[in-house]
This record gives structure tokens, sequence and C-alpha cells, in this order.
């Protein structure tokens, strides 16, 4: 096969980066070298958009260990552990065949968590559709959630917080986000680099087929038709194979066999072998007719660029290859040395005495860079300026409030993780629905304390698309307002910036005011980014996604038993509001469902202002005085407690000022607010600590009963029983989706 | 002292948890436990054995299928038909089934989904190994999470008459109803017992039900192995 | 030799899943479906030509793992290479 | 008229399903066993007696319903009633 610019260009690189790689070869590449460099260089791997911008997240803390850069994020947690985690996209994957598609985003972040050495304790899902009553809709929904838990369930990992939501702007582009967290022993963190010179390479896993293989080519003149109807385009994937992986290679793990892993994700075995080099400023020789193939008469250029699923990289200690194999033996796994460590800094592929590439693995592995224009979008600030007041039309409270809680955003989400294991291993303290974020217990190694980690995952893409910047702000305070409300601490937290296409200037802008709001909050908050993912091009026939920066926030909580969760208690406690009292409509769950858009302009998130009631709630709940905690986000206050209420299958009665509108009272939304509840003993010493610290505390009714009662000033605006809330909270999700 | 054996099949991912059960949350009452590795083909000296949940070989084909000729399973039948307590749970219950040492089947659920949720069982039968020491009419608080959990028998009036159920899907308040069913079960059936009532499965969670800082807080697992050890023990004992 | 095993659920065993594709289908119009059952058809590559020897151990593997006696009935049919 | 459809994955997409069973086969001492892939059969029984009718509406179904064309293929046969 020739190659020329034109064929470049199939390969979907610029006449430039054709240039340069020319240019970095100093010869014309082979064509397995041209389907590699343009793997690599390709938006997906190397970031050229979005590596500067990323570049100003915070990244350091005390607790980080591992930062961005590496397959996952690491951050201590004590007792010589450490949390390791990360957040993915498999958002195209998904739209195409969505149980599939979901179920290999699920295995790949997995992988990432474990190839670093840590055991995966749990799994959060984030998940975007279109309009719930279009029937393609319906079959993504249905696939994708089958996909996660038929993955996860299988791979033994439990699912415990997630995050569905729909809007238009998905219709032709969903988004499934994984994450996965696991625990390592701080001083047995594996790295992806290939180092020691003379290090043999061994290839772990599900054998190679001619899955994914990159689709600029799918079309050019070197196949048949034949060769191309045998290159699916879809990954299929094998949770028992990721499974025997996970177990063999903790196993193998606990040895020093282990030099070096890096799992075989996108792009294959050519990123694997390339990073692997090029972290460790080393090269690596590999001969390709030693990886085990599911199909003959395989290509170098599809071993190297395939992506099937369940596979491993791994530089091994030299003269200590038979007892990894030994490991992947016992766990009846296809295993085989396919090259080596050189210190020649390249990456060179042989095959049938041939060599097929021989290349700089740095000059793959840093990629080109682009700087995109960015514009402000016109008409943003007349949106800003209109006034997000009442809105003519909508119900009377108690309908609003009911309507509110069935609309499939706000409603429980058990339909989806009723489908998920989430207690297999014996770890979840706090399951999916039940708080503000799952909570999953972590036993220090000695087995004598018991601490947990809690997780948040989610977007207020509202938010984020009205104003990326404050939107992205108040996206952060929202995971550590969720993570509050458990008694967590926050300790990092990894993102999945999904995104329209960046080569137009709006969308530029969204990316670039997005990643200045999550760092500015980040710094603010004290809260690393340790890890990420970008996904750009999210668009179907030129229309956009709604900008959507994922967030998956990880925290500590020092004793696992005083987690707590968002229903109220017994009948007789006090409740109350932390925070402000009233809230702002612009951006509001409420101002979507009734005006049927978003405008005004959003609540400022301001640490000085916000901060002191993030720690109030965490420090309340660490000492024991709060019987439940929730953060008031989707629908406000009025849906915080009908929430509260639900959960605990208890009334309240609720008097609050009339100040501002009830609009606004009942439905505004703003940061770092929470509904809490206390047995009445512990009323002195919340308000003594608000005091303290400065927040505000309202306290405004009891629990009992079986009915919400909400009044404002001296009339009640808000009467209904419990049950006929739960009703549509809980139903509300699979109705929206034609379900039961 | 009880010594539980936890046979790991590749795929089987309850096993640390019932490991962690017995052998830790269940230490002070006396009992430890050790993992057997699916290709041994010795049990080494244990009093009870546990097959855990999971999905053993993905369950492919069949739940249970493949790990019901897994090596380990010759000593697992001996040590059954000597009498030996076996309790298999979930997928140790499908595992059981298609090894024939429990009669039944366990097939998709009816809803076609996997279906993790706290359900009720209430104990009856005849006695076993993992039961007799629980007060009969007893309503235990469990999970289930399986998505092959449906029970199905040819002939479920003569397993009846045989004492042979030994959890049965009930409401909160015992009512053997389709809403506290949650796969869709032939009458409710959770779990059964062999002819000689030593083997036992189950598709509810036990294991998952020994601490109260997890979950839904139940300890009501606990019964199951605590009844197992007052055999072991000889002691005429009642738990729960 | 290749051999293609059908494995059916024996018509005593509800078919819940075949019950909801019969649904779907009629609900999308195709009001001449009477009823769906769905069962699993296994291709087995065999390295055996002989077709009486091929027969009988793609029985035995269907008695052994294949299908489960309890709830299913199999058939085999062989097909040239 | 009972029509059987029968429904596999194409060619190239990875069936682990398959390939474990495969495996055990081949653990059993079915060393003949080179390769076994799995796939679904989808017996309907159809309100229809005029054969190229039935044919040409199974295979709207299968393409609509029955059948994922992202990563399978299917076949249909009309049986006699
Ligand atoms: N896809 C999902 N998988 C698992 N849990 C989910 C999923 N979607 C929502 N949840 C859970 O349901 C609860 C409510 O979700 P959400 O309304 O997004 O919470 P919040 O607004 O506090 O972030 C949380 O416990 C969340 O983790
Ligand atoms: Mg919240």
């Amino acid at each position: 096969m020739k190659v020329d610019e034109k064929l470049a260009l199939a390969h979907g690189l610029t006449s430039g980066e054709y240039a340069s790689l020319c240019e970095g070869l100093g010869r014309v590449p082979t064509y397995a070298e041209l389907g590699m460099a343009s793997v690599m260089w390709s938006e997906h791997c190397s970031y050229k958009s979005s590596r500067p911008h990323l570049a100003t997240l915070p990244s350091d803390g005390e607790r980080v260990v591992v930062g961005p850069g590496e397959n996952a994020g690491a951050v201590d947690i004590g007792d010589g552990q450490v949390a390791v985690f990360k957040m993915e996209s498999h958002n195209h994957p998904s739209f195409i065949e969505p149980v599939q598609g979901a179920a290999t985003g699920v295995g790949g972040i997995c992988r990432d968590v474990f190839t670093m050495g840590a055991r995966p304790i749990a799994i959060a899902d984030c998940l975007r559709f279109g309009p719930p009553e279009s029937a393609r809709t319906r079959y993504l929904v249905s696939g994708v959630v089958n996909g996660i838990g038929g993955y996860g369930n299988s791979f033994g990992v439990p699912t415990i917080a997630g995050d569905v939501a729909f809007d238009e702007s998905y219709a032709g582009n969903i988004l499934v986000n994984a994450f996965c967290l696991g625990v390592a022993r701080r001083d047995r963190i594996f790295l992806g680099a290939a180092s020691g010179a003379g290090n043999p390479i061994l290839y772990v896993g599900a054998r190679t087929g001619r899955d994914g293989i990159h689709g600029a080519t799918m079309a050019s003149a070197e196949f048949s038709e034949d060769a191309e109807a045998k290159r699916p385009n879809v990954q299929v994937g094998d949770p028992f194979m990721e499974k025997l992986l996970l177990e063999a290679c903790l196993e193998l793990m606990t040895t020093d066999v282990l030099v070096g892993i890096q799992d075989m994700g996108a792009a294959g075995l050519t990123s694997s072998a390339v990073e692997m080099a090029a972290r460790a400023g080393s090269g690596v020789d590999m001969n390709l007719d030693r990886v085990p193939v599911r199909e003959a008469g395989m290509t170098a250029y599809e071993l190297l660029l395939s992506e099937s699923q369940e596979r491993m990289l791994m530089v091994v200690a030299r003269g200590r290859e038979e007892e990894a194999l030994a490991v992947f033996e016992k766990w009846d796994l296809a295993a085989a040395v396919i090259g080596e460590v050189t210190t020649s800094g390249r990456v060179v592929v042989r095959m049938g005495g041939v060599i097929e590439a021989d290349m700089p693995a740095a000059l793959l592995a840093d990629g080109p860079r682009v700087v995109r224009p960015s514009s402000r979008p016109a008409g943003i600030d007349a949106v800003h300026g209109e006034e997000a007041g009442a809105i003519g039309g909508a119900p009377e409270p108690t309908a609003a409030l009911i309507e509110l809680l069935s609309c499939p955003d706000i409603a429980s989400k058990a339909w989806v993780f009723r489908q998920y294991d989430h207690e297999v291993r014996h770890g979840t303290v706090i399951r999916p629905g039940e708080a503000d974020a799952g909570v999953v217990r972590v036993l220090s190694p000695d087995g004598t304390r018991e601490k947990a980690l809690a997780v948040t995952a989610g977007c207020p893409q509202r938010y984020v698309a009205l104003d990326p910047y404050e939107g992205s702000r108040l996206a952060v305070c929202e995971a550590v307002a969720n993570l509050a409300a458990v008694g967590a601490e926050p300790i990092g937290v990894t993102d999945c910036l999904n995104f329209g296409n960046p080569e137009k200037p709006e969308i530029m802008w969204q990316l670039v005011e997005s990643v200045r709001g999550l760092g500015d909050a980040c710094r603010a908050l004290g809260v690393p980014v340790v890890s990420g993912n970008v996904s750009l091009y999210n668009e179907s026939n030129g229309s956009s996604i709604a900008p959507t920066p994922m967030l998956a926030m990880v925290g500590l909580v020092a004793d696992a038993s005083r987690a707590t969760t968002l229903g109220f208690g017994a009948a007789g406690q006090v409740i109350a509001i932390i925070g402000a009292l009233s809230g702002n409509l612009a951006g509001s769950a409420y101002q979507q469902r009734f005006a049927r858009r978003n405008f005004g302009r959003l609540t400022a998130f301001d640490y000085a202002q916000h901060g002191p009631a993030l720690k109030v709630v965490r420090g309340l709940i660490e000492a024991g005085s709060l019987a439940s905690a929730h953060d008031i986000s989707d629908g406000g206050l009025a849906v915080a407690m009908a929430e509260s209420a639900i959960a605990g299958s208890i009334g309240a009665s609720i008097e609050l000022p009339a100040r501002g509108s009830a609009a606004e009272l009942l439905f505004g939304e703003g940061p770092a607010r929470f509904v809490i509840s206390f047995a009445p003993v512990h009323e002195q010493t919340i308000r003594a600590q608000c005091e303290r610290l400065g927040v505000d505390l309202y306290v405004c009714g009891h629990t009992g009963g079986s009915s919400l009662s909400i009044h404002v000033g001296d009339g009640e605006v808000i009467c209904t029983d419990i049950a006929t809330l739960a009703d549509g909270w809980r139903g509300g999700f699979g109705r929206a989706i034609g379900q039961s | 002292m009880l010594t539980f054996g936890v046979v790991r099949f590749p795929g089987s991912n309850c096993d640390d948890d019932a490991l962690y059960a017995v052998a830790k949350v269940l230490a002070p009452a006396g009992m430890t436990g050790k993992m057997i590795w699916h290709k041994e083909r010795t049990l080494g000296g244990v009093d009870a054995l546990i097959l855990p949940g999971g999905f053993s070989y993905g369950d492919y084909l069949r739940a249970g299928a493949m790990a019901a000729h897994s090596p380990i399973m010759a000593a697992v039948k001996d040590f059954a038909r000597g009498g030996g307590p076996v309790l298999g749970i979930c997928n140790g219950f499908q595992i059981l089934c298609e090894a024939g040492l429990l009669e039944g089947a366990l097939v998709r659920n009816a809803s076609l989904r996997f279906e993790c949720a706290d359900i009720w069982v209430r104990v009856e039968g005849r006695p076993t190994p993992f039961s007799h020491a629980i007060p009969a009419g007893r309503i235990l608080s469990m999970a289930v999470a399986h998505g092959a959990g449906r029970y199905v028998h040819d002939d479920v009036d003569r397993l009846e008459g045989e004492g042979r159920v030994v959890f049965r899907y009930v409401t909160a308040d015992g009512d053997v109803t389709e809403v506290a069913n949650p796969n869709g079960s032939q009458s409710n059936i959770a779990g059964v017992t062999n002819a000689a009532g030593n083997v036992v499965g189950l598709m509810p969670h036990p294991e998952r039900a020994c601490e109260a800082v997890l979950g839904g807080g139940s300890e009501d697992g606990r019964l199951l192995f605590l009844s197992a050890l007052a055999q072991v023990n000889g002691t005429p004992a009642r738990v729960g | 030799m290749h051999v293609k095993v059908t494995v059916n659920l024996k018509p005593g065993i509800l078919d819940p899943q075949g019950q909801a594709v019969a649904e779907s289908l009629s609900r999308l119009g195709y009001g001449e479906v009477r009823g769906v059952r769905i069962g699993k058809v296994v291709d087995i590559d065999l390295d055996e030509s002989d077709r009486a020897r091929a027969r009988a151990r793609v029985a035995e593997m269907c008695e052994r793992l294949i299908a489960n006696g309890v709830i299913e009935t199999f058939s085999i049919e062989l097909l040239e290479a």
C-alpha cells in the first residue's frame, strides 16, 4: 500500500501533521506507521485541543500520590492506602450499540483502575439521553443500563452512584460516562512505564481480533469487501475475562515480578506500547507473530490498531517471566512474551521477519497541539439579563411539586439501579438513592478500622449550558455538598468533559470557560483534579450537546458507621435549613419544566459565603448530631424536603417566612444549601456550631404524621400526603420511559 | 469451632464476602474458613461448604452450568453424599442445581431484568443445617442480586410435601404474594434442600446480611451460619 | 464438520422472553403473531469427519453440558464442512 | 404457519459465551471441538398461510426487533404448521 498525503488525510491527519510525521521520521512512514500515528494523534488520544486548558486545573494537594497522566489518579486515604479513580466516556459506541458500548465503557474504566494495582470497589455511571418519550431513547436507556449492569454485576463491583438526565440536545448523541474507584496499598502502586532494558514484554488476556480498527481506513483500497465485513465496528465486552484478568493481575502484583503495566484501551497495542516506552524514556521491540490472535491472517496494521477488549501489556523483570506465566496459567488466561524493552527510545515492530514500524516513542506520544479560537456566543448576555422570576402559567405549588418529583430527571432512579448489583464485595454502606452520595466501606489493612469512601457523580448541565463558567463552579460546589451530606471530606475529583465540536469557536469557548470554572472552584474548595477524560465532537447533524462536564468526586468518611442518609428518621425530629433560605430560579429545574427553557443569572459560587456551610454539615455528621442531611439541588427546597420525607416514610410540617416569591422560596436553587433533621437534644450544639462559623441556620419544622405541609407566612402553600408524593417520585422514571 | 470451606470458581465474586462473613464477622462466635480453588481435588478438613455467589464462567450458556463440571465438584459431591453441610448462595445455588445436588433449575427472572433489592424470606420446611436452629416461620430480611433466580421444578407439590422448601419469599408481614417475589419463582420459592436435608441452596445473600453497618442494616443472615455452628457443635441451640 | 445444536425450553416452562417479544411484535403491528418461543442455537466446529461419531459425541456434550435436561430439550443437525 | 428464525452474531464479532463453552468442552475431554458460536433461535407461531407473505413479514420483524443489525445476522426458515 502506497503511503502518501492523500492516505494520511483519509486517516484523519492534517497536511501539517503528515508533514511533521515525515519530518520526525526522516522518511515516508510505512502503512502501519501511518495507522499508528493517526490514532496516537487523534483528538481522543492526544487531547490536542484541550491539553493546554487541562494543564490549568489544580492537581496537587497533600494527599495526591498520582496525578493526571497515568491510567488513573491516586489519593492517600491514610493507613497506608490510596483511593484510585478515574472517569471515562463511551458515548459514541453506546449510541451505535447501547449494550456493548456501555459494557465496554465499564470494562475499560475498571481496567484503568486495577492496572494501577487497586482492587475496584465501586462503579458510578453518568448518563444523558434525548427526550424520554422517543422510542429511540427508550431503546438506548434499556440497552445502556443493561450493558452497565451486565458488565459490573458479573465483574463483581458494586455500582453505588450515578446520574441520569434527559434533554433534547442528547437525542442524537447520548452520554455514557463510567467511573471506577479502587483501593490500593500506597507502597504498591503500579505505573505504565516500560523500564529496564532487556525486560520482557508480556501480552495477557483476550486474543486479538479485528475489533474497532480505526474507521478512516475502512474504505481504503487495500481491503476487499470481504475483509471489511470481517472488521466489526462494535466491540463486545467479556466481563468474565476481565474478572480473570483482575484476579491474575492482583495476584501477580503481590510479588515483585511486575515492572510496569498498562491496559490496552483506545488505540490498543499501539498506544500501550508507545505510552509505556515514552513514560520510561525507553524503547520497545515487539514481534507481532507472537500476539495471541482470535482470527487468522491479521496484518500488522490490524494487530497494532485492534481495540479488542480485556487485554493487558506488561513489563516483567528479566528472568521472572515464568513466574508471571504461571499465574496466568492458573487463571486460564492467554499470555505470551511478545518483545522486550530497549534503550533505543523507539517503538520497533516486526512481523514475519519484516520491520513494520520503527518510530521514536516520543514523536507519537507527544502529539500535535492545536490552538483553537474561542468566542463568546452573541446573545448570551441577553439571556443572562432576563428576569428569572415567577413563571406565568406554572401550576400552584402542590401540583408543581408533584410534577417535578415525577419528572424523570428528579424522580427516583431505582428503575436503573435495581438492575445493578450495588452490594457485592460486602462494603456498601449507603446504597444508590439513599443519600446524595454512595458510600463504601474500606477496611484498614489490619482490619481494625472501618473508614469509608463516598462517591458522587453527575453534572448540573442546565447551569453549565446557561453559563459555562459559573455553572461549572456550581457543579464543583454541588459535588462537595453531596459529599458533605453523607459526612465525607472531599479528597479528589475526576472529570469527563463532554462537549461538541471544538473547531466551532462557541463550543471551544464553552470548554475553556468550563475548565476555568472547574479549576477556580476546585482551587477554592481545595479539591485536586487527579484524573479525567475529554470527549469532544459530541454532535449530530451539526448540532452540539449541551456542554456537560461530568464530575465524580470522592470523599473520605473517617468512621463508616457515621455516614448519614437523606431520609427523615423518627417522628418528633427537628427540621432545619442550612444556607440561604431562598433560592434562584435562573437555571432551575422549575424554570426548565414550566418555562421550557433556562434564562437569567445564576447565583455565583463564593467560597467565603458558601464554604462554611459545606464544612458545618460534615462536622455535624462526624459529631453524630444529625439524623439526616440532604443537599438542596434540582427542584429546590420543596423537592429536597419531599425526598427526605419519602425516604423516611414520614410526614413533615414546615413553616417558612414569607420572603421573596413563593416560587423562589420553594423551588429556587443555589449553592451550599441543605435540609437537615436532628433530635431536639442536639439543637443547641447545632446552633452554636453554625453561629461559630457564620452559617445561616433556619429551624423550620419537625417530622411526624403522614403528610407534607409547608406554610409560607400564614398560608399553607403545600399540603399533600407522602404516599401521593412517593407514588410520583418512585414511579416517575419508569413511566417516563414507558416501562414499569 | 466450625470451619467453612468457600469454593472459588473462576468468576465467583461473592467468595470474599462469604469468607469475610464466616471467618471475620462470625469469628467471635467460633467460626473460621478458608478458600478452596476449583482446580483442587480435595477439600482438606472443613466442616461445611459454601458455594458462593457470582458469575462463574460468566454465567455463559446457563448460570452455574460450567462450574458444575469443575474438578473440585467431585469432592463436593462426595462431601454432600456423606452428609456434610453444603450451602449454595445465588450462583452457588445455581451450581448445585446444575450439578444435580439439588432438584429443579434456576432460569431467567420473569422481569427479564437483573434485580438487586431487599426482600424477605420465611424460614420453613424440614430442618437443615442452615435453618434448624431458626424458629420456623421467622421472617428474615436479606437482599437478592441476580438475573436468573426463577426457581422451576416439575413437581413442586412433592417438594413441598417433603418439606424441602426451606426459604420462601414473603412480604415484611409474612404474606406470600407476587409483589414479594423478585423473580417469578414457582410458589415464591427462595431456597430448597435435598432429600437428605444437608444440601441447601438459596438465591438471597445471607453473607451480605451479617453487619449492621452495611446496606439495609440487617444481620439476619448470621442466623444461617449460626445454625450450622449449632449443628456441628451438637448444641440444641436456638438462634434468632 | 459443522454441527448445529438447537436447545429449546421444554413446553411446560414459562418463556417470559418469548412472551415479551410476542407482545412487542404485536404492538409494532404484527397482529398475526400468535406466540414466540426463544431458544439457543449452538454451532460447533468439530474436528471429526465420521458422521455417526460426530453425532454421538455431540449428543454426549449436550447431555453433559450444552442442555439442561431438567428444563431443556435439544436437537442435533450435522452440516457439511 | 411456524417460522423459525436463527439469529447469529456476525462473523468477526467476539462471542465470549461461545468461547467459554468451547474451552469447557475441551476441558471435559472433547478435544475435537475447534470452536463454538452461540446464537438464538426464535420460533414464531404465525397466523398466516401465504408463504411469501409470511417470509416478508418475518424478515421485517427481524430487521425491526428480533435481530440487532449492528452485530447480528438472521436467517428465516418456514416450517409447516
Ligand atoms: N445511573 C445511576 N446509577 C446509580 N445510581 C444512580 C443513578 N442515577 C442516580 N443514582 C442515584 O440516585 C440518587 C439521586 O440522584 P441525583 O438526583 O442525581 O442526586 P444528586 O442531585 O444529589 O446528585 C443518588 O444516590 C444517585 O447516586
Ligand atoms: Mg444532591
